[in-house]
């Protein structure tokens, strides 16, 4: 289906730009992601930094912070996920539209980084809603940020439209929505979403080495 | 003269003038793009004017005081860079203090001055980056902000050099600084000192005379001062109305009685002269940060004895206070005699300033709570901890 | 006496004597700033990221790596185990195991070397607390991932890296730990050059001689 | 409207909006500032004169800081406080901060705060919560005093007065220890959880608080964490 590289390359050359509908469609997504104006703790004022007038995150297209997160298509998870927030931010992916995208920034938002053995910090925002992208870091630098988001723009540019490994968004049985978690008397009920959540089991050996 | 200032406006507290069921409630935050974080406040509201708000604390409560108790003294200096992340290096100089007064620690002369250099440089990101955020919350979005962050940026190159990272420090030690000043530094702050107060006087024509400011400002949430001291405000807005109450004054700490500066006064309390505070404050900061360079001394940028590991204050509590940014920034610890503190306690200044925060804006715009809230300076981390 | 006021006011007429004044000067800034964006240096701020890269700081510390000598990075690991790191961590994201030989004799090096960046709080306390020169903080920093699990646990294949790596990135402090290092080896050499020859004379004189006598005149 | 600004020569020059001498630096410096480790003391002798019945009792700090304390009994709170206030002479008029202390063992709380003499209390047999007020005085300038008050038990006696009607500053502060430690404020004006959500049931602040289990993916555990995240390993 697709257009042989090189035939495009060349014709290219030519003046003539031959693309594939799927590459064009993700072509527009990835040149203008615009993120949920949506910052939880520290990494939030990097998010920021990120936006300001020496990384300016405008020239990716990126730059346009909507409070609405019906208008959003990326939601940069920028700080600590605590247990009170986490159903606020799960409610807010559910808003956004499809498609839509997750930056983990930071290690709190990725694991519940330095603040993970709290009572009340959840670890990582990936318990309720699926992950593309995580930036490690604490806070990451703008620069990592920006990095970050070229890395979901490849990711975008190699989505599916059709068949068995279509996107998320592209599949018409694929959720939208996702639970929100209820408070409970000592924890969040459900403590995470079983059907995206599956950390690999840890097995260790009698010293403690990997077996 | 009020007779009880602490009664005197919860009494105050105006009832709903029309029935309950024509009022609005109004949840703003904790996703807001005015509330500073995930702040949240239910405003009740007759037509636009508020007759209730109530704040919603929790949203980023991260259990700090919990996971120091159970660490080392070392391991909590880098959170307390997490707390008010805007100005870590104060945080860091507040904690530090508290432990030097319950370990009975002595600080070198030169940390002494390194700390004033880097709490106020902090001082000076923290005031530049509110001008910023409340010209935000009053529909600026975009060019304050971007001056703001351009200045910043400045300064948070020369925290990279010194401290290795652009905002979570990590850098005081019980007993002095984690090393010393790289080569050419103190030299690289004496040209960004130079070159800030045209900075400033560009971001003040930028912003003084501006009628939309003025109209948004003026006369909007001023209190009494007996109510502001009994409501525990500190720090800039206190001295905003008038309160000559400035730590680094009339309790002073580290070496800031060696430097001439004056406190800033505002007259009224308002929101314009809460803004206006800040960048006298910056000017002041200024010419601290002029005098601690020219008196840099040499020597030891760390007491000899200073432990790292296995560091155990003798049995007993403190409390210690610094005039942060935002206003008084304390620590209060108990130590048993371990490695670890039994008791770990912030006296954040952005949560207690908000105690009043409800006084001020009774039978305000709603329009005026967002300038309100901006007005106070808060930082998330601080107030949910 | 009640200080007086800094923050002076004018009485309201004042104010309004040309309706838009204020606004006007701050215009003025924005377009003065818009001007000289374009000539300024100081008002050029943008960085071009991903083409160009703003110099940083050679102190800029983001993950820890563990340095190694010479060119094997198994044999010349200098660390040696002892957990004090694991121990310091503030956020507990190392997790280390001594490798034992068949005898359960400490080899005095790391089985395991495991760091969790998705943990790690960039705190450069376990560089700050490492005896044996053995972990540093990197500066590398474009480490997004897209899965979480395989991509931000590092073990020790990933984390060590060679001295000269250490040196490039930070040549004042690498130099002086070589400078330390080679003292200290020095002195460990001629210690163990002193022993070994205090054996050995040891040894020559417990010894009868036979070789002068059994020698041939 | 009675708007009032900046004057347009104020924002000629750099330094237009500060006065040019208001007053000497020195002048903010404290009139009276009395060493840290008498002014409990002095203060205590005030109190027992003006309330002779009251249940005040001077308590010894062993650390460097040597910021003694007044343990005052819960029922003479509220009038110690007002008392500090209102006085001309005492004038502690700034409640900087309150912290809950959890006391499981009732005998290490005693070490920390050391009875001065044998008025004071005898320990308590179970552990209990305490609450430690610093004041300070910003007309004086001096501080912090500081005020101990312990509840009766860790269960069901966890009774303190409010002092919000002597301080405002407390409020907050007061439900945020009501929140993390269980200490009842009675007399608080709107005693609710503040940072934990409304149905949280435990108080995490209290040494024996046993946080819920979510250590199934630790890939670096040691010490108390290890112990933890073994209950979810997989052995080979």
């Amino acid at each position: 289906m697709g257009i042989d590289f090189q035939l495009a390359e060349d014709m290219k050359s030519q003046g003539v730009h031959v693309t594939s509908f799927e590459s064009l469609v993700n072509w527009g997504r990835a040149s203008s992601l615009w993120p949920l104006q949506f910052g939880l703790a520290c990494c939030a004022i990097e998010m920021i930094a990120a936006t300001m007038a020496r990384y300016d995150m405008a020239r990716f297209g990126a730059e346009v912070f909507r409070p609405s997160p019906r208008q959003a298509d990326l939601m940069i998870v920028a700080g600590t996920v605590t247990k009170k927030m986490a159903p606020q931010v799960v409610r807010l992916y559910n808003q956004m539209a499809e498609p839509k995208y997750v930056i983990a920034m930071g290690a709190c938002a990725i694991s519940g980084g330095p603040f993970k053995d709290g009572y009340n910090v959840l670890k990582g925002i990936d318990r309720f809603i699926p992950v593309d992208v995580v930036i490690p870091g604490c806070p990451p630098r703008p620069e990592a940020l920006l990095d970050g988001l070229l890395t979901l723009r490849a990711k975008i540019a190699r989505e599916k439209l059709l068949g068995k490994h279509r996107a998320r968004h592209a599949n018409p049985d694929g959720t939208a929505a996702f639970p929100v978690p209820e408070f409970g008397a000592h924890d969040l009920e459900p403590t995470a979403n079983r059907e995206i959540w599956n950390p690999p089991a840890i097995v260790r050996d009698a010293e403690g080495g990997e077996a | 003269m009020i007779s009880d200032p602490a009664t005197s406006l919860t009494s105050a507290v105006l009832a709903p003038a029309v029935d309950d069921d024509q009022l609005l409630h109004v949840s703003l935050g904790p996703q807001h793009p005015s509330t500073h974080g995930v702040f949240r406040m239910n405003v009740v509201l007759d037509g636009e004017t508020v007759v209730r708000l109530k704040p919603v604390f929790g949203y980023l409560h991260r259990n700090h005081e919990k996971i120091a108790e159970g660490t080392s003294y070392l391991a909590s200096m880098p959170y307390t860079d997490r707390l008010d992340y805007i100005c870590p290096l104060s945080n860091n100089w507040a904690y530090a203090r508290a432990v030097e007064k319950l370990a009975g620690i002595e600080v070198p002369e030169r940390a002494e001055f390194i700390r004033v250099i880097l709490a106020e440089l902090t001082r000076l990101i923290n005031h530049t980056a509110f001008a910023g955020f409340i010209l935000g919350d009053m529909g600026a979005w975009g060019s304050a902000l971007m001056y703001a962050f351009r200045e910043r940026e400045k300064i948070l190159d020369l925290f990279e050099e010194l401290t290795g990272a652009r905002m979570m420090a990590n850098f005081m030690r019980f007993g002095g600084c984690r090393n010393d000043l790289p080569d050419g530094w103190s030299a690289k702050v004496s040209k960004l000192v130079d070159e800030y107060g045209p900075f400033l006087d560009e971001m003040e024509k930028f912003l003084v005379g501006n009628e939309i400011l003025l109209s948004r400002t003026l006369n909007v949430g001023s209190l009494p001062k007996e109510v502001l001291i009994n409501g525990g405000i500190t720090g800039p807005m206190l001295r905003a109305a008038g309160v000559p109450y400035d730590i680094r004054k009339v309790d002073p700490y580290g070496i800031y009685e060696r430097f001439d500066f004056r406190i800033p006064l505002g007259a009224t309390g308002d929101c314009y002269d809460r803004i206006m505070i800040r960048f006298l404050e910056m000017r002041e900061s200024l010419k601290i940060l002029h005098q601690a360079l020219d008196q840099l001394p040499d020597g030891s940028f760390i007491h000899p004895k200073a432990k790292i590991r296995n560091f155990k204050p003798p049995l007993g509590e403190a409390y210690a206070r610094i005039e942060g940014p935002k206003g008084e920034l304390g620590f209060h610890l108990i130590s048993d005699g371990s490695t670890r503190p039994y008791r770990y306690r912030i006296r954040p200044p952005s949560f207690i300033n908000l105690t009043l925060i409800e006084d001020m804006c009774l039978g305000l715009d709603l329009a005026d709570v967002v300038v309100i809230l901006g007005s106070i300076d808060i930082v998330l981390g601080e107030v949910d901890r | 006496m009640e200080p007086s006021a800094d923050i002076k006011r004018l009485p309201a007429p004042a104010r309004w004597s040309i309706p838009g004044i204020g606004l006007l000067k701050g215009m003025v800034v924005t377009a003065q700033n818009m001007i000289q964006s374009y000539y300024r240096k100081e008002r050029m701020t943008t960085v071009q990221y991903p083409e160009e890269r703003a110099p940083i700081s050679p102190n800029f510390r983001n993950f820890p790596f563990l340095c190694y000598d010479g060119e094997d990075p198994k044999a010349g690991l200098r660390c040696t185990a002892c957990t004090i790191c694991e121990t310091e961590c503030p956020p507990q994201c190392i997790y280390i195991v001594l490798e034992r030989d068949a005898n359960g004799k400490s080899l005095k090096r790391p089985k395991v070397f495991d760091i969790d960046v998705s943990v790690c709080m960039n705190c450069g306390i376990c560089a700050e607390v490492c005896p044996f020169d053995s972990i540093y903080m990197d500066g590398e920093y474009e480490l997004s991932k897209q899965d979480r699990f395989n991509g931000l646990l590092f073990h020790l294949d990933r984390l060590a890296k060679s001295a000269d790596y250490h040196m490039k990135l930070r040549p004042k402090e690498a130099g002086e730990v070589a400078a330390r290092r080679k003292v200290e080896v020095d002195k460990k050499r001629a210690v163990q050059a002193a022993k070994d020859a205090k054996a050995q004379t040891d040894k020559d004189m417990a010894k009868p001689e036979p070789t002068t006598k059994g020698e041939p005149a | 409207m009675t708007a009032e600004h900046l004057t347009p020569e104020d924002r000629q020059s750099p330094d237009s909006l500060s006065p040019p001498d208001r007053e000497s630096p020195d002048s903010l410096a404290s009139p009276d500032r009395e060493s840290p480790d008498s002014l409990a003391a002095a203060v205590l002798a005030r109190l027992r004169t003006a309330f002779p019945r009251a249940g005040v009792s001077l308590r010894t700090n062993p650390g460097p800081a040597v910021q003694h304390s007044l343990l005052v009994s819960p029922a003479d709170l509220c009038d110690v406080c007002r008392f500090l206030r209102d006085t001309p002479d005492l004038a502690f008029d700034f409640l900087s901060n309150v912290s809950g202390v959890d006391w499981p063992d009732p005998s290490k709380a005693d070490a920390v705060a050391a009875p001065a003499d044998e008025q004071g209390t005898p320990a308590a047999a179970a552990g209990f919560l305490e609450v430690i007020y610093h004041l300070y005085s910003t007309r004086r300038r001096i501080g912090p005093l500081v005020l101990r008050v312990r509840t009766a038990d860790r269960l069901s006696g966890v009774q303190i007065p409010s002092v919000v009607a002597v301080f405002r500053s407390a409020e907050f502060q007061e439900r945020e220890i009501f929140d993390l430690y269980g200490v009842e404020f009675t007399g608080h004006p709107d005693l609710r959880r503040i940072l934990m959500w409304d149905e949280f049931q435990d108080h995490p602040m209290r040494k024996d608080y046993v946080a819920p289990d979510d250590y199934e993916y630790e890939p670096t555990p040691h010490a108390a964490v290890l112990e933890k995240a073994q209950r979810h390993y997989v052995q080979p």
